[in-house]
């Protein structure tokens, strides 16, 4: 059941990071959500009603309700839908994408950590290099935002993989940060929409030397 | 005391009797040898002619300029005679009055804002730097071959170890090519031509009258003195009765003065560009003479 | 150190807080008020008068000692900056009315700051503090430097000088803390003890190169002859007078505790002091500028002073006293008689400069009729500065002299060839300051003004006569009376340098005493001719008339002789070492009425360009050309992160760190 | 003590929504900078205690709460120029963010615990955007967008880093994330998982600690925002981020990776040097220039961390030193944009004849910032090149190369200001009070006593810190 869970995952990974569509980008996170609530269900060891509380605000309602409306927002105010730019080709972010997924098998057999498991290790770092690929291979700082979002799962992904147990005040913490900080992402973003039109990170190289 | 009187006495005739030789040498019966002298003195006596330019150098620097070549005089030996000032060194400080004179009738030359005698400051300044490497790399040698600290020491050449008269030779050769750079004579300069733009000394002083003219003159003959004495010294041996010390220096002296007026006779004059060649020559044959006395001490 | 750099912020304040009036004379106070201490703690030194013990626990508790040699130089230093400050008073006036008020006091402030800190490097041994106090000055002198910012090329030369002194500051920061090596804390003391135990030519390299920045040795020169055109005159003479001679000091101090290679290093400076010092007047009689020229002999008497201290190295070293002493005697000598003529011929330059509006020699002429007192200290100093007597620069020359013949009388082959090279270069040296300063003189001061003047040039203020004729008094009293400088400087010297060898004075003694005799009597003899000429003039009064102009009636100023033509046959003769040349259009065959011809000529600095300007260049260049880190683009930054991890794991699993 | 302190911080963050009033605006953060000002004097005297479980007044805290401070208050009185004709809106952002980023840093500061260090240290990136974005501009946009999005990469992958190592160590099942927990814990880690947590950890702080590979940002973020933020940014934050790795570093010292550590510190710094003498020469604009002297002070505290105790000692002269003079340098800047209206260095020119008290101060302000004495950071240097010794005499010609270029650029591209023809008039408008240069002066009077001298009490808490027992440091105990 949970080995479904992972190569569902897996595929999300490879699906964004073909996609070219926002709006492609919002249902697969959305789903992702769903997914790491799933994984984080069956990894837990003990069960708690205030654990699970924060595995579900963690999850479900962040990631599949909240930051998906925030980012519908985005798109909706600026009235920007699609235009695919990629610094990249397709073909060659897939390519990338494989050689990411060999690395992170590599390395996480090589990592081996006793008290981690080892094929979330595998999950967590293949989502890592997929959002970095993201951040580097989009031309559109939407494409960034996700990417920034997809890394955020890989750190959430690391900690169900070591499963530490934090005080509820911390994680709540770490809660809010993220949160906070995509909402800020989002204002300035919609900014960003308003004032150049579209989510051009060319039209953001100015300040060079 | 008798150093300075012979280099004195000398300087009376000497340049007389280099006009004198030169006449004989082309035939004619010259002035008398001390016409020179005469001059001078006619000149001591006269007022002056000042350029409207002119200001307190042209009035004092030739008074220093004698009065430094005094000085020299009086620690130059003559032959085994001591002289008066001598002290470890003291050639240095013989070196630095001469270039102090130098100096001062460079900036005599300029006083009148005359483009002829900036003409001959320049080259006067020029062949003077030259020319002073020789006379220290001379110097130099014969510090190491007699073992002496001064002037009065180091001229003593008969008491070095190894010594040989052609020593006295090349001495008095070097020393011979020095005085004339350093008095402006053929083939440096010709002190007879009447082009100014072809002149060193003689062009320095076109501006120069009277009192200040003998000066200059004065110098000019006492130049000649030091540097024959200095070759007198270096080719009469020491230990001479001083009688016959007396006469050897006068001969010598004359011969000297004889050996310029028949170069003087029978030379030409190098073309202005020549000159730097020719006293890096003299330069030369100073080292020459230093690499000799090396071989000589068993030093190399 | 601390108390110093106390004094140092608290006096700036207060002469950044006083009023306008009151700055200048604050300043005077603070400045005489440090000068009676330094000189009243110098002369106790020099003396062996005991100090009150309050004082003395007061200066050991900050870290002082305070020797002889430290005596020697807090004296150069005082009277040069009491000079230069003197003379200030009047050359700054015309400056300060375009100048921000507060601009000047600072001015004043970091003249008090240099004079502070350059008294404290010659007093601290401790090497934190003494670089503290290096550092202090460098950067008061760099304020001093820039006062006239708003003039074209004086902040980058300013900053040109604060670079290359930061790079001689890291030189002694390496060679201080090497040689720190075993020892506790990090200070000049323990020199003697690294240098019983290590090869000594290393650590005095560096100390060298640093030291040689400042004070100008060949390739660290560069800096000289920008920072001291671009500077006011005053502070080009501190500067030149006394600030550099600080390198001097330090090399000074490490050489006295050397105690191997001493051959390899004396020889080394010797050979590289007289390339320095021909080098230094080589270039300088091509230059027409003449603050520039100033600069570049301030470099030959670097290369002079440094011959002394290589001769001194080199006779300690073969326990030869005579060579040892006199060699040192001369350097520290030549140091104070470079101060003393250096300084005079800056402020005399400054007042021609400040009068004619241009630093070019070219455009000058005659001024020695305008003004008599400038003409006459800068032709005292011009006659000091080529080593000639009546004055002082012969005497520390003749030291010089006496050390290298006292050596090529007794030495082996090679020392023997090597002294006579040097001998011969100190000639050269010699013959052509004599050369370039006969010629500066008389393009100044003699005959016409070359240029048409709006207004004929006044003589200099009163200050600035008075900070002349300071200098002037122990230019002379050195020339005349050498036994009563040389002497005690030659005690010192083989007192500092040769503790354990005995040397005897009276083979100095004597000399000068008939250096004495030889002067007196120049003297004596020119005043009797003066007499002779005035009976003779009384007689006949003397007439004037027009220069001799070979018959051509219209001679005018402009045919004069210039500088460049005295100085044509000489550029001719260097072209091979010095690159120099004139540009020129030349006439056309159809041109009936020529126009206007310029001609220029040019001596460049071949060793600023191509060794220093030009590899700095490139590097900078280099530097720009590949800075692409900067792009703008956030992927980039991204992919900076993921690169870095990258690198950092193969190099950790090459096991490279 | 410190719950009232977040408390009072919030209510007054809050406060400042909610009042109209200019005055009232700049009257409740002037009250917060006294609380500010109170909690450090309070943190002194409260040494070691522990508050709310999570906080410890511990000495490395002390000593940053005091530099913050100072700083807040200065940056406090010269923001009120820039606020003065911004609307309402603007103006509460702004102080609100300036609340908010002052209680972030004192979490960041005397957090004890990993893991709350890093919630704090998100929180300042998100408070700091609303005082990097105060000109509303595009280039301040995008600099916001930047600096916040990056920061954000970079402090995932230093969590990342974090989660590594608490599961390698085992922490992660008991769940003790402090740092004294993870010091014990990390003596018997297998070295390969610290390595990785330690790079990890690096390279997401560095965005903070602005040194490679992730400095970019705070360069761009110094170069927009109103110039008293980057003097706060540029010195405040940044010690949160020297902080939040030094305390990483320091649980890591002791363990097996300590030598490797040293290399990697070495290596950054290095290449931080490297950059920051590249763009030192490159930039065009006063700010920047300042801002890459920020990136090589921070290259040369990782080098001097690299030297075990003695240089945890340097590193903490280093980088309180580089705080008192390089916020006294922003905020000049500011002073001097109202003057000559630009930073930019081809246009600015002229300002001794302008503004000649200010330009006393630029330069006594670069002569600082480049170590010269009396600068406090000369004290630094010099004990950092003598611990480098004849050992490391390579590491030492590098370094001091680098330095000599960075040297030569700070010179070279700030000091033409000075001179040259003013491109504009003065302007009465924007007159420069005496009382606008009070700040500076106190700053760099702060940055030459460390040189001075350095009270027992502070010299104390620096040899607490380094573990080193006081060092001979400052000129009178230098004899």
């Amino acid at each position: 059941m949970v080995i479904l869970l992972y190569i569902l995952f897996g595929i999300s990974l490879v699906y964004i990071a073909a996609t070219e569509k926002f709006s492609n980008y919002i249902r697969v996170y959305t789903l992702q959500g769903f997914l790491l609530f799933g994984m984080a269900l069956a990894e837990r060891e003990s069960f708690s009603y205030v654990n699970l509380a924060l595995i579900l605000a963690e999850t479900i309602i962040f990631k599949s309700v909240i930051v998906p409306w925030l980012l519908r927002r985005i798109l909706q105010g600026t009235g920007i839908r699609n235009v695919h730019k990629r610094s990249l080709a397709g073909n060659y972010t897939v390519m990338i994408m494989i050689l990411a997924l060999g690395i992170s098998l590599l390395l996480a057999r090589m990592l081996a950590i006793h008290t981690a498991d080892s094929t979330f290790l595998v999950i967590a770092f293949f989502t890592l290099f997929t959002g970095l690929v993201l951040i580097s291979a989009r031309k559109l700082i939407f494409g960034h935002l996700v990417g920034f979002l997809i890394i955020e799962n890989s750190v959430f992904l690391f900690s169900i993989a070591i499963g530490k147990e934090f005080p509820l005040l911390v994680n709540a913490g770490i809660l809010l940060d993220i949160f906070i900080a995509v909402l800020i992402m989002s204002i300035f973003m919609t900014r960003i929409g308003h004032r150049t039109g579209g989510f051009e990170a060319e039209s953001l190289t100015k300040l060079t030397d | 005391m008798t150093a300075l009187g012979l280099i004195l006495l000398t300087s009376l005739f000497i340049a007389g009797f280099i006009v004198r030789i030169k006449s004989v040498a082309s035939g004619r019966k010259g002035p008398g040898v001390l016409q020179p002298v005469k001059n001078v003195w006619v000149l001591l006596r006269k007022g002056s002619v000042y350029s409207e330019v002119s200001g307190i150098i042209t009035r004092t620097a030739p008074i220093l300029v004698l009065s430094a070549l005094l000085v020299a005089s009086l620690m130059v030996p003559a032959a085994g005679f001591p002289p008066l000032i001598s002290f470890r060194g003291d050639f240095i400080m013989f070196a630095y009055l001469m270039a102090f004179s130098r100096f001062m009738m460079i900036i005599t030359a300029f006083d009148s804002g005359s483009s002829f005698e900036g003409m001959g400051a320049s080259r006067e300044a020029l062949y003077g730097m030259l020319i002073e490497p020789a006379l220290f790399v001379l110097i130099a040698g014969l510090t190491v071959f007699t073992g002496g600290t001064s002037l009065s020491t180091i001229f003593d050449l008969t008491h070095g170890e190894g010594y040989s008269y052609v020593f006295g030779l090349i001495v008095a050769y070097i020393i011979g090519n020095i005085t004339l750079v350093e008095n402006s004579r053929i083939p440096v300069d010709d002190p007879k031509t009447h082009l100014e733009l072809t002149m060193i000394h003689e062009v320095m002083v076109l501006d120069l009258s009277g009192f200040n003219l003998a000066m200059v003159q004065l110098t000019s003959m006492l130049k000649f003195a030091i540097f024959g004495s200095l070759i007198a010294s270096a080719v009469i041996p020491w230990d001479l009765a001083p009688g016959a010390r007396i006469s050897l220096f006068i001969a010598v002296q004359l011969l000297f003065a004889s050996a310029i007026g028949l170069t003087e006779s029978f030379r030409s004059r190098y073309k202005m560009n020549r000159n730097q060649q020719y006293i890096l020559t003299v330069s030369l044959i100073s080292v020459l003479f230093f690499v000799i006395i090396l071989f000589t001490k068993n030093i190399f | 150190m601390f108390y110093l750099i106390v004094i140092l912020i608290i006096t700036g304040f207060l002469l950044l807080a006083a009023g306008k009036k009151y700055s200048l004379i604050l300043a005077a106070l603070f400045l005489s008020a440090g000068v009676t201490a330094c000189s009243w703690l110098a002369f106790s030194a020099l003396f062996n008068l005991s100090l009150p013990v309050e004082i003395n626990e007061f200066l050991t508790g900050a870290g002082i000692v305070c020797d002889r040699l430290s005596a020697v130089f807090i004296l150069i230093i005082s009277f040069t900056v009491v000079t230069g400050f003197v003379y200030s008073a009047g050359y700054l006036k015309p400056y300060t009315r375009s100048k921000p008020e507060l601009w000047t006091k600072l001015h004043y402030a970091a003249l008090l700051w240099l004079y502070l800190s350059m008294i404290a490097v010659v007093l601290f041994r401790n090497g934190f503090a003494f670089l503290v106090a290096w550092e202090i000055m460098t950067v008061s002198s760099f304020i001093l430097v820039i006062y006239e910012y708003d003039k074209k090329g004086t902040v980058q030369a300013g900053i040109n000088y604060l670079v290359q002194m930061h790079v001689g500051m890291l030189f002694l920061l390496f060679a201080f803390i090497i040689s720190s090596e075993g020892s506790e804390g990090v200070s000049f003391d323990n020199l003697q003890f690294y240098f019983s135990r290590n090869p000594n030519w290393l650590v005095f390299l560096l100390f060298f190169i640093g030291f040689g920045l400042k004070a100008g040795f060949i390739l660290l020169h560069t800096w000289l002859p920008e920072a001291h055109p671009a500077a006011p005159s005053h502070v080009s003479g501190i500067m030149s007078g006394v600030m550099i001679k600080l390198g001097i000091y330090g090399i000074l101090r490490v050489s006295i505790s050397l105690q191997d290679d001493m051959y390899v290093i004396g020889t080394s400076l010797m050979v590289l002091s007289a390339v320095t010092g021909l080098f230094g007047v080589m270039m300088a009689i091509l230059q027409h500028d003449i603050k520039r020229l100033l600069a570049y002999h301030s470099i030959e008497n670097i290369g002079i002073i440094g011959i002394g201290i290589g001769l001194g190295i080199f006779g300690t070293a073969s326990g030869n006293t005579l060579i040892s002493v006199t060699g040192y005697t001369g350097a520290i000598l030549h140091t104070l008689n470079h101060s003393l003529f250096k300084s005079l011929l800056f402020f005399s330059a400054g007042s021609v400069t400040s009068r004619l509006h241009t630093r070019n020699i070219e455009q000058m002429g005659g001024i020695m009729k305008y003004m008599p007192y400038t003409a006459i200290a800068f032709l005292i100093g011009s006659v000091a500065i080529a080593g000639l007597p009546p004055f002082n620069g012969f005497i520390s020359e003749y030291l010089l002299y006496f050390s290298l013949f006292s050596g090529i009388g007794e030495l082996d082959f090679y020392p023997l060839l090597m002294f006579s090279l040097v001998m011969v270069s100190l000639v050269l040296i010699g013959g052509l300051a004599v050369f370039c300063f006969a010629k500066v003189f008389s393009i100044i001061f003699l005959g016409q003004p070359r240029t048409e003047l709006s207004e004929p040039p006044a003589e200099a203020g009163r200050s600035m006569v008075i900070a002349k004729m300071l200098p002037v008094i122990p230019i002379v009293i050195i020339g005349i009376v050498p036994a009563l400088v040389v002497m005690p400087l030659a005690s010192l010297a083989s007192g500092i340098f040769n503790p354990a060898l005995p040397f005897d004075s009276a083979a100095l003694a004597a000399p000068m005493r008939y250096i004495s005799a030889g002067v007196i009597l120049m003297v004596s003899f020119g005043t009797a001719f003066v007499v002779m000429r005035m009976i003779n003039e009384r007689r006949r009064t003397p007439v004037t008339g027009p220069t001799w102009g070979c018959g051509y009636p219209a001679a005018n100023a402009r045919q004069q002789y210039t500088a460049t033509s005295f100085s044509q046959e000489y550029a001719t003769l260097v072209r091979p070492v010095i690159k120099n040349g004139a540009s020129h259009v030349s006439f056309r065959e159809d041109e009936i009425f020529p126009g206007k011809r310029d001609f220029h000529t040019s001596s460049a600095d071949v060793i600023r360009s191509k060794i220093i300007l030009r590899p700095a260049n490139f590097i900078v260049n280099l530097l720009r050309r590949y800075a692409v880190i900067q792009t703008g683009r956030l992927q980039h930054y991204v992919l900076y992160a993921l690169l870095f991890l990258v690198l950092v794991f193969l190099l950790t699993v090459l096991e490279l760190i | 003590m410190l719950a009232g302190y977040f408390i009072t911080g919030i209510v007054f963050a809050g406060l400042i929504f909610i009042v109209r009033d200019r005055r009232v605006c700049l009257a409740i953060n002037l009250a917060f900078v006294i609380v500010q000002a109170s909690l450090a004097v309070y943190a002194f005297s409260a040494r070691g205690n522990t508050e709310l479980n999570y906080f410890t007044f511990d000495s490395l805290s002390v000593i940053f709460l005091m530099v913050m401070a100072i700083l807040s208050a200065a940056v406090f009185y010269h923001s009120i120029v820039y606020v003065r004709e911004d609307d309402d809106w603007k103006r509460k952002l702004f102080f609100f963010s300036f609340i908010m980023l002052n209680l972030s840093l004192t979490g960041v500061y005397t957090a004890n615990n990993i893991i709350v260090s890093w919630i704090f240290i998100e929180l300042t990136t998100l408070s700091a955007a609303g005082l990097i974005n105060h000109n509303r501009s595009m280039s301040s946009l995008e600099a916001t967008w930047k600096y916040v999005f990056i920061c954000s990469v970079g402090i995932a992958l230093a969590y990342i880093g974090i989660l590594f190592a608490s599961a390698a160590s085992g922490v992660g099942k008991t769940g003790d994330m402090s740092y004294d927990g993870l010091r014990t814990a990390f003596e018997n880690t297998d070295p390969i998982y610290l390595k990785i947590a330690f790079i990890l950890i690096l390279t997401g702080y560095s965005s903070k600690l602005e040194v490679f590979p992730l400095y970019t940002i705070g360069v761009d973020a110094n170069y927009v925002a109103p110039a008293p933020v980057s003097a706060f940014l540029s010195t405040a934050l940044v010690n949160g981020g020297f902080i939040v790795f030094f305390r990483v570093y320091e649980t890591m010292a002791a363990s097996a990776i300590a030598g490797w550590i040293n290399n990697v510190l070495v290596l950054t710094g290095m290449i931080s040097l490297l950059a920051a003498a590249i763009y030192m020469q490159k930039a065009s604009n006063l700010k920047r220039v300042f801002a890459y002297s920020t990136v090589e002070h921070m290259g040369l505290v990782l080098i001097a961390l690299s030297f075990g105790k003695p240089g945890i000692y340097i590193a903490l002269i280093q980088v309180t030193v580089h705080s008192f003079v390089k916020s006294g340098l922003f905020i000049h800047a500011g002073i001097l944009h109202r003057v000559l209206r630009s930073y930019k260095l081809s246009k600015a020119a002229g300002y001794m004849a302008l503004n000649p008290a200010g330009a006393l101060i630029l330069i006594i302000g670069v002569l600082l910032i480049t170590a010269i004495p009396p600068s406090g950071l000369f004290v630094s240097e010099f004990m950092l090149f003598r611990e480098m010794g004849s050992d490391h005499w390579l590491l030492f010609l590098a370094v001091a190369t680098l330095l000599t270029l960075i040297f030569y650029g700070i010179f070279n591209k700030s000091l033409h200001v000075i001179s040259g023809e003013p491109a504009v008039s003065y302007n009465r408008q924007h007159k420069v009070m005496r009382t606008d240069y009070i700040s500076q002066y106190i700053l760099f009077g702060l940055a030459v006593a460390a040189c001075l001298y350095i009270p027992e009490f502070i010299n104390g808490l620096f040899a607490d810190v380094s573990g080193t027992g006081p060092m001979s440091i400052s000129i009178l105990n230098m004899k």
